[in-house]
């Protein structure tokens, strides 16, 4: 099946990119598709490549761009979204675009699911 | 890079979409950027409900004044989603009555449903997109 | 001691939370979604009016015309504006906000 | 359907409000911080207990041993990992997230 | 930049500082990062008390176990906190209660504390934390 | 007096920020003084310079700095916070700067009032 994963929220201050990440893993373990991610509202602060997180810690942002670089899936941040909070082409992780609403929309046009992380 | 430019992915599929909006106005930036991805739903011709529960009920009171806290009213929106082809407006009797409302303190016009109802509409979708 | 609630009383518990741990004589600011709390009708409003005895309750205006609801202020509620907000914060030796 | 929960029945009222809007037959996921209302003791787990006799219940494991529950979960609660929860999502014709 | 070399401001003044945490471990981040300010706050030498109330009690369960889900677990931090003269950790029974759980659930000693005696603590500080 | 301002979220996802605003503008009107802003968790969103809101829209970071730089207030982000989430020196906007945690607990022990701004 082709599933599309909806993230509403940013890394680390709420663990929905987490459960996401952690679901998209488990649904290629299991034959699936995740042709693309799509960032929306604070979703967007996931995609910036200048995060550092301590050490010991997991980084969201790389996790993402390493699974989408394996699995090719398209990570598209939302351009309204991302102009509010700053997010720029500059600040791009590896994997990440920065496109309209329509991609969201074509995910649950042409998708079989639509998941849906947030706060 | 505008959105309103692809109105068709091509497909001819049309499914129904449901926007659940649960959450109050302002508070969050969910009600505003919500309103946003349901006028690009109806651009590419799909069947769009939008629904409101919970406190998203609070998002069509009559009245909003923003001045005060220097953000923008975007309830009038919601009276231009006729012109979008956006007609299809519901809100759950429960929510209303646990806030003390009735449909004429709502800014548009909607359909109110019993929780049975609510239940059947949001069974019937093909993808749930909540707020 | 000032207290200070911003989430809707509908959507999280935190105004519950307040109203169980505010001592008698203290001041509750309803600001932001937590305005909702202090209209008629709402389903938190008997909470507010019984809670109205022992505690000064106070709403923001500025947010509550934000959300059409200036008008239907319960009684006993006292409406400020951000200045208003600053005094309550100058009168009270600490404040703590229930987030 | 299946509809997912993320926040604690403590804290919001999203379980409530999805309890009260899920179909006879439907299908709840608990997760992150939903799970506690899956747990003995916790406050929800009667309305939880009730909803099971309608309702297909599920708790994602992983995130009840990050909370040290992992030995409390409520008789008729089933415990899903990753893949259990893609298999539910793949099983139901849609989905629903009450954040 | 370390925070920690900046231990005192040069006042010499002592205030009651209380961190109440709110909030669950894991699902949000507030639990983790504002463990950190407490530490930074003790190392001040000013008067910390830590307070775990509603779903905060939730933070010092035994057995957590955070593999699964991929994220750091800060949980032994608590029991660390002695080594940083920060002693004063409180729970409330109301808290407790409502989630079937007791002191022996806990993952370090604390004070239960009724809400009468939660009220005079924070009435008496200085400045409030919450998370 | 003195009062302290703690913001523990991003801007336009939650009120925090734009409430801390119009607090701090209101208490400068009447006469009391704002040393300081302490930007924590999410917060630290707040210190971008590469955020463009609609045209229609409000600002919250141009405002920040320029209420710091007509009255003297320092803009302070939390480090720690700050490299988790990837705001670095390089996008900052006028008036705030990186520091450490120490700066919150200095505001709590020298000014007034803390009062905090979250979700």
């Amino acid at each position: 099946m082709q599933f599309g994963i909806l993230i509403n929220e940013g890394p680390y201050n709420h663990q929905a990119s987490d459960t996401a990440y952690l679901f998209a893993r488990a649904a290629i373990e299991k034959g699936h598709t995740i042709p693309r991610v799509f960032f929306y509202h604070d979703g967007v602060n996931n995609s910036t490549r200048m995060g550092e997180p301590p050490q010991d810690d997991r980084n969201v942002t790389t996790r993402w761009s390493k699974l989408a670089e394996e699995h090719g899936i398209d990570l598209v941040v939302c351009v309204a979204a991302a102009l509010r909070r700053g997010i720029k082409d500059e600040l791009l992780a590896p994997g990440f675009r920065i496109s309209g609403l329509g991609q969201l929309v074509e995910m649950g046009i042409q998708y079989d699911r639509l998941v849906t992380f947030g706060d | 890079m505008s959105d309103m430019d692809m109105e068709d992915d091509g497909s001819g599929i049309v499914k129904k979409f449901m926007f659940l909006n649960r959450k109050a106005p302002h508070g969050t930036v969910y009600a505003l950027e919500g309103l946003e991805v349901v006028l690009i739903t109806a651009a590419f011709d799909q069947d769009v409900s939008l629904v409101f529960t919970d406190d998203g009920v609070y998002q069509l009171m009559k009245g909003i004044d923003t001045k005060g806290i220097e953000v923008k009213d975007f309830s009038k929106t919601y009276r231009a989603l006729d012109g979008y082809d956006i007609e299809k407006l519901y809100v759950d009797q429960t929510s209303l009555d646990a806030r003390g409302l009735t449909e004429d303190d709502l800014i548009v016009d909607v359909s109110v449903l019993s929780d049975d109802e609510m239940k059947n509409l949001m069974d019937e979708q093909d993808v749930v997109i909540s707020f | 001691m000032l207290h200070i609630v911003n989430k809707s009383a509908t959507e999280r518990s935190s105004l519950d939370s307040c109203l169980r741990l505010a001592t008698k004589g203290s001041a509750v600011l309803l600001i932001e979604d937590a305005v909702y709390a202090a209209t008629k009708g709402s389903s938190a409003a008997a909470k507010i009016q019984a809670a109205a005895a022992g505690l000064k309750i106070y709403a923001l205006g500025p947010d509550l015309a934000a959300r059409g609801m200036a008008g239907r202020v319960l009684d006993g509620v006292n409406v400020v504006d951000y200045g208003g907000f600053v005094e309550l914060v100058a009168e009270h030796r600490n404040c703590q906000s229930w987030l």
